[in-house]
């Protein structure tokens, strides 16, 4: 049986006190708090284990090696890729993107098309942007339904010949939105165009497997689930790792260097120049045996339980609007009340120990569309419980009478 | 008229009343309330001082040596702040503004509201009302 | 006084065994070793701190962003810098290198000239051949001399109206040579070029003022100097900055984003896309506080006397060769034994506890240059004591007997 | 002639003598100076193995069902274990070649030397072993 409390006690920022309260951290979907595994890994390596990892000869060097590369076969597993050079390491899901989109300057020609939506990250945009301006390729958008999904129909009349990328994110930092990603993959590879998937919202919250999914790229990062920050995971299938150049160039990810010539290695390497950050990749893995060993109907069953509860609570303040009520929906609620600014209500939510994220989430093209200046968003995690809510719903009530 | 430093001990003087953190904000709250509405036509792109969340439209005009400000939030706890600055240093002279030590705001306990790095473009705020000091010193 | 004992005990690793005899790391080169008291840093962020920093009202946010910024103006202290926010966080040397590298493709037209030298390391090579077969630009190689010095007089004779950027390390990380950087900069502003100095080695070992070197950039890396892994500083003037296009796009990076139009935020942030290493960056402090404690004095003191003392030492040996003979030179040894591939020392050399990096040390061309495979290499650091170079040189004697 | 598993036998038995990693290391080396030198025109780029320190270069041929191998290092370390592979492997059927289970590489203690991160050329020696071994069967 799921044991809340037992999974508490390993996080330790879980105790600390915020303002003279206990803590209550709703701010899962910026950056998740640290097992205390993780924490250990760290320090363990740095007082076991730390060297450079690759080329050196010394045992050190060989053991953090092993462990570095020890990680990169339980991510494989843990999202069903096929190969363990598949698994990139980057420091996050915007530095994997932008090694994509870097990439794909030089894969792309002038009128080429690039598809993503309306619901995106500025991480899953921005890059995006700059690749066009680069390569003369077109950006197109995928507008949003009023309900936070995605239009499909939409989606189907903007593929053509020229789509060669699809950009998407698994599940919206803003809205919950869970996308049918398969469907979306499924659609794009008819017209012969590759799809990168943004999971940054999804990978510690849902079940993931790269085969079946059948997607070409999925990106996301260690810190929201769990794991240490400076993280990222690119995961690509081998023949379009193959197909983009190397992103930066330096250490590791050569074959052989002259003035005349410089060769370069072969995946993952050619993706990982420089000394990489060797005690986050290893203590990364810590983080993703928690999440496995846990099991994602666990998790799901959790944290959808925790969504409804404070959905339907929330609701019953007067005034309150969610934006983001889809179907399927990851444990997210943004919302507003009416006549009140997001600032003020999490400063004063703050105040009383809650620790909620307001403002535009780096989505403001969603602000945009709903014509808002932000939301207060409440994201849940696997630690959070039913207690919260109920002090959360409470200080937000006491938020919003002394608002009015 | 008060000098800023007469003004910045009466609003520490408000401040001590407070027995919590809940008085201290629905001060502020109700200042924010309070302060005069700026004039509709300086609601606009060059007046907006742009923090990350809450946004502040700041106007200053000159009279006779002394700087007038206006100000306007859409957040009310940054309006009462701003409501803070205003009373304190609308209708002084542009020298005394673009010197004035406004450590107050530590005292009151809202520096974390002041933070260089924080949500709310208040550092922006004060920074601008000394520019504008200067500037329209003459 | 300096106490070398007291030094060692703030660094768990140096109590361990390797092979069943006490630890001497001397590949420091590659990473050094980790103090105690970053290490509690990066534990305490993770347990009493841990949010995502910028943007978020609550406590946690701004406590995690108050400590982020601290360290950048610490660093910015440390390196004598004139603004904070010529002061960005990487992942490293390479990923700062390789940020400046991808902005000039868009500032060099073709024909002009990037000047860098014989001695660099891959990270100061690759990304300016990148740059140059992207940009059309061409790269021009200042040539070595056999002592491991560059030839100043040949740098001249490259410089002209075409030279916009040069590009070298301040300290050789495979001869140890110290480059007479403040000379070289000089020239290169005379023609108006731009500099970029790569710090890698030199950050922990000599005392920086970037307004007096008046370099145009600087960067270096946290693991080389007692931090964390993953993270490195790119130093640069306000003007340089300001004129390089962003490098990744993505949160943080960016002050309005539409699908019409997105425009950046100022420095440093442009530079900070996505989530940083929070936890790194919060601990590099702990160690630059520490270096700064030390002082350069101390420190250089300590490094010289061990350098000099391994270097008389090693020389006994008969066969070997020392590679790097320059007349400033930092605490570097690479070395080779008549016959015997450096590999095989390496190995028998590890057996002994002895840790020392072999190979091309990611600086081919200085390998060609010498006609050799590799070199053995001993990288000093404040913590060597003058009994472990005894040990190690009682290890290569033992190692060479039973190779010959 | 022996099988590839008496003689993996027999190699681990000569391992067991050894008291201290110096003897052990030492045989290697000793292995490494008695290997019989490939042929210099098979010293090419093509029959080149890049571990990131150690060359090797590896040399196969057929001869009435059994593949031939001969092999050459710049590190004698490294030659050492290409002898012991050699002496393993050369002259056995492609068959055999391709399925035999070198595990006896862990139990000599040299497990470090075959990682597949590690700097030495080893782990692709081997691989490259079979596929000439598949490559050469008909
Ligand atoms: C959907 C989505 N994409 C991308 C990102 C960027 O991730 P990171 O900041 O770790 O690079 C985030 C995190 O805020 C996110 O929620
Ligand atoms: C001179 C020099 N430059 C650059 C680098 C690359 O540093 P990093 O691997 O930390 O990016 C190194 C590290 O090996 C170095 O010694």
């Amino acid at each position: 049986m799921f044991e809340v409390d037992k999974i508490r006690e390993r996080f330790p920022i879980l105790k600390r006190e915020v303002n003279g309260r206990d803590l209550v951290y709703f701010d899962n979907g910026a950056s998740t708090q640290k097992l205390q595994s993780v924490i250990d890994t760290v320090s363990n390596y740095y007082k076991e284990e730390n060297s450079n990892v690759h080329r050196g000869v010394h045992f050190l060097s060989g053991l953090a090696t092993d462990k570095f590369e020890e990680t990169r076969e339980v991510i494989r597993e843990f999202i069903g890729a096929e190969h363990t050079h598949e698994i990139i390491f980057t420091k996050g899901t915007t530095d994997s993107i932008n090694l994509v989109a870097s990439g794909f300057r030089s894969l792309l020609n002038k009128g080429d098309e690039i598809i993503i939506s309306e619901l995106e990250h500025h991480s899953n945009i921005v890059p995006w942007q700059m690749c066009c301006e680069y390569s003369g390729a077109v950006l197109k958008i995928i507008p949003l339904k009023d309900n936070g999904e995605l239009e499909v129909n939409k989606f189907e009349s903007l593929l053509s010949k020229k789509t060669k990328l699809v950009a998407l994110s698994h599940i919206s930092n803003s809205l919950g939105t869970i996308n049918p990603i398969k469907e979306f993959i499924e659609k794009a590879h008819k017209i012969g165009a590759r799809v990168l998937i943004d999971g940054a919202q999804a990978a510690s919250h849902i079940s993931l497997n790269m085969q079946e999914l059948d997607v070409d790229m999925y990106c996301f990062s260690a810190h929201k689930m769990y794991g240490p920050t400076g993280v990222g995971v690119l995961y690509g299938k081998e023949d379009i790792l193959n197909e983009i150049p190397p992103y930066q160039g330096g250490g590791e990810m050569i074959k052989d260097v002259s003035f005349k010539k410089t060769t370069y290695a072969c995946l993952p390497h050619k993706f990982e120049a420089g000394t990489p950050n060797i005690a986050g990749v290893i203590a990364f893995k810590s983080a993703i045996e928690f999440i496995s060993d846990l099991g994602f109907n666990t998790i799901a069953e959790h944290e959808n339980y925790l969504l409804e509860y404070a959905t339907q609570e929330i609701l019953k303040i007067e005034g309150v609007k969610i934006y983001g009520t889809s179907e399927k929906k990851s444990g997210i609620i943004s919302f507003n009340i009416e006549g009140i600014h997001p600032y003020d209500i999490g400063v004063l939510l703050d105040k009383m120990g809650v620790a909620i994220r307001t403002g535009h989430h780096c989505t403001q093209p969603i602000m945009e569309r709903f014509n808002i200046p932000g939301t207060a968003r409440i994201s849940l995690a696997i630690y959070n419980t039913k207690e919260e809510i109920d002090v959360c719903i409470e200080s937000i009530k006491k938020a919003k009478q002394m608002l009015s | 008229m008060q000098t800023i430093e007469e003004i910045q001990e009466e609003i520490l003087e408000d401040f001590d009343m407070f027995e919590d953190w809940i008085q201290k904000y629905e001060y502020l709250i109700d200042l924010g309330k309070d302060l005069p509405a700026i004039d509709e036509k300086y609601k606009i792109e060059e007046n907006l001082i742009k923090g990350c969340q809450s946004r502040v439209w700041l106007h200053a005009e000159e009279n006779s040596g002394n700087i007038i400000f206006s100000a306007d939030s859409d957040a009310i706890m940054t309006k009462g702040i701003v409501a803070l600055l205003i009373r304190l240093l609308s209708g002084q002279s542009a020298n005394d503004i673009a010197h004035a030590d406004l450590d107050f705001i530590n005292k009151i306990g809202l520096k974390e509201q002041l933070s260089a790095t924080r949500a709310n473009g208040l550092l922006s705020m004060i920074k601008q009302m000394k520019l504008y000091a200067i500037a329209l010193d003459k």
